[in-house]
């Protein structure tokens, strides 16, 4: 199981990371974005499972799943949405100023 | 009393899945837009609802059971309003692009 | 455990992700994605984390949604020349990226094969897993962690979500709201007035019961938010500004800051620390009923302010118009 | 028998997604994603029937609730253009 969800998280990441490689369009880059940031979330959710454990919320039937990854796991959905939201805002600051979502077309951002 | 619900409730829950398989095959096989929504989202919602009654003897208990009428009530309430909504924007699109072919067909 | 449905969501999702990437329409990349988040929360269900499943299945199809099609239909886009660059030849665009990504994918699968073992509890989580009751009196461990043993990490991710907000207030200001009241159609105008209080009622339930069962002050907040913007889609915008002004959301942000820094300095008052719970001046109550596991519902109301307070007000930033002319039929 | 019910659900999903990737317009993608909310919503029901862990059933009202607010912003964006009229 384990081996099926490093296998998982690996190719989503990478997948994400194409796509911010090579897409041009601003919208495709913060898909990519969010994919990594899914690959992340499995690799925490898949490692804090333990075989036949339980949901931690108490009374618990047997044996728990680790519950400090979860919290972490939450923190980071959270903070993702609000990353998600900034990077929208900034697209659409560019896009009022250059009339496009193309990357490449933003290079007055270079120093 | 109980083995009996649960029997009735498998029977309902695979009619439930009965119709959403055949929603789904309306979705993929049928010619347009609107005999689509029309396959899809009547008889899902049928199954929907026919798989939360099915499903009420499984809960364990009667909170569960309780939020699976829930879900049934709110679907019967959202999901027609859903797909009105869909459907009028669907028209309401096609009715937009068709007068905009129109006028540049009038100028050019 | 099924093993192999665990499998056929993967498989699933890696090709909905694929979709989402190689596909040319941007609304249908975005429904793609959609579904990924989705399947995202069901493989969290089915690995026995439903907070994580439902924080996820939340901010996925409520939130990230409205804020793509806000996006979306905020941007110009004319159509991409796709001339070819003479200073980057053919090999060093997209197959030398593959190559990269596939290397990548290799070395980072390596990497996590070396760490797979017969995993178990560490000592932290079973700490928390055995003594959460007694040293907080709440039910469910993962808001334990997060509004008891790691409260400090809380209040930090509720500056975060202020930094945002500023953020994107100061970035998008100048805007210009436009005042509506078009809205959708009648009868989902109707079927809204129907539906809303049950909607304010399970979010109001999300989040007070937020110690108990899965839910809390994110998730909770979240759906407020939900239901604000939803408001503003159905009735339009000046109906949403005149029952929801944005002054009303200004003061219940800072009210939630307020009211989580009270608490947490009424700890520190009685003399045992910032953010003190049953050791301070609350009370644990019986566990599985409302009023139990001390500060935590008061610091799930702070935090489910701040965050539907917050995003609503990303959202309300972000509809302004930012240029006057141009058609809105552009897709 | 959930397990089974399970995968008829998981396969609809599967084929109702076929329809979202070779849609011709981006009509029958919206039609497709309407019907693609009910279905997990009915996956996330018998999933918490089937690994018995009730507090699943939040999850599934959550994500009806939500899934239907999403159909209403696409309905409005694909109606309009825009969604702050």
């Amino acid at each position: 199981m384990a081996i099926m969800s490093f296998i998982t998280v690996s190719l989503l990441f990478s997948l994400g990371l194409f796509t911010v490689l090579t897409r041009r369009n601003a919208f495709k880059t913060v898909i990519g974005l969010t994919l990594m940031e899914s690959a992340v979330l499995l690799l925490l959710i898949s490692w804090a499972y333990i075989p036949d454990g339980w949901a931690p919320i108490l009374p618990l039937k047997g044996g728990g799943v680790d519950p400090l990854l979860h919290a972490f796991t939450l923190t980071a959905i959270v903070i993702g949405a609000c990353d998600l939201a900034l990077a929208f805002a900034f697209i659409m600051k560019l896009n009022k100023f250059e009339r496009t979502v193309d990357v490449d077309v933003f290079r007055r951002l270079k120093g | 009393m109980i083995p009996v619900l649960r029997f009735l409730g498998g029977i309902c829950i695979f009619a439930g899945v009965f119709f959403s398989f055949a929603a789904v095959v309306a979705i993929l096989r049928f010619p347009d837009v609107y005999t689509r929504l029309h396959g899809g989202t009547k008889a899902l919602s049928g199954g929907a609802v026919l798989i939360l009654l099915g499903a009420l003897p499984y809960a364990g208990g009667y909170p569960g059971a309780i939020k699976l009428l829930l879900i049934a009530v709110f679907f019967l309430i959202s999901n027609p309003m859903a797909s009105h909504a869909i459907a009028r924007a669907c028209h309401r699109r096609s009715l937009a692009e068709r007068a905009l072919e129109r006028k540049r067909g009038e100028r050019g | 455990m099924s093993e192999p449905l665990l499998a056929f969501f993967y498989f699933f999702i890696l090709v909905t992700a694929f979709v989402a990437v190689f596909l040319e329409d941007l609304l249908s990349s975005f429904i793609a994605l959609s579904v990924t988040g989705v399947l995202m929360a069901t493989v969290f269900a089915l690995l026995r984390a439903p907070d994580v499943a439902l924080t996820q299945a939340i901010i996925n199809s409520g939130l990230v949604t409205s804020l793509l099609l806000v996006a979306y239909s905020q941007t110009r886009r004319t159509p991409l020349p796709s001339e070819e660059c003479p200073e980057c030849p053919f090999w060093l665009q997209w197959p030398s990226a593959a190559l990269v990504c596939t290397l990548f994918a290799v070395f980072l699968f390596r990497g996590l094969y070396s760490l797979a073992c017969v995993r178990e509890l560490g000592s932290a989580p079973a700490h928390f897993l055995a003594n959460t009751l007694e040293e907080t009196g709440a039910l469910n461990v993962v808001a334990a962690i997060l509004l008891d043993y790691r409260a400090f990490d809380t209040l930090g991710e509720t500056t975060v979500i202020f930094t945002a907000v500023s953020g994107i207030s100061l970035l998008l200001a100048g805007g210009r709201y436009v005042h509506s009241g078009r809205g959708l159609s009648f009868v989902v105008k109707r079927g809204m007035a129907l539906l809303t209080p049950f909607i304010l009622l399970y979010a109001a339930s999300i989040l007070f019961l937020g110690h108990l069962t899965p839910g809390g002050g994110f998730q909770g907040g979240s759906v407020f938010a939900t239901v604000a913007i939803l408001i503003c889609v159905v009735y339009g915008t000046s109906f949403e500004a005149a029952r929801i002004s944005p002054k009303t959301k200004e003061t219940l942000e800072s009210g939630g800051a307020l009211l989580f820094i009270v608490v947490g300095l009424s700890g520190a008052a009685w003399g045992t620390g910032f953010l003190a719970n049953l050791s301070g001046p609350f009370l644990p109550g019986t566990p599985g009923s409302l009023f139990s596991g001390g500060n935590m519902l008061l610091l799930n109301l702070a935090v489910g302010l701040k965050v539907g307070a917050g995003l609503s007000s990303i959202f309300y930033a972000m509809i302004k118009i930012l240029e006057l002319e141009g058609d809105s039929w552009q897709s | 028998m959930i397990l089974l019910a399970l995968w008829g659900m998981v396969i609809s999903g599967m084929l109702g997604f076929v329809r979202v990737v070779i849609g011709p317009s981006a009509a029958d993608r919206l039609v497709a994603a309407d019907a693609l909310s009910v279905i997990f919503t009915m996956v996330l029901v018998l999933l918490s029937l089937y690994i018995e862990t009730p507090f699943l059933l939040d999850v599934a009202l959550a994500f009806s609730m939500l899934s239907f607010a999403d159909m209403l912003l696409m309905a409005k964006y694909f109606e309009h253009g825009e969604l702050y009229k």
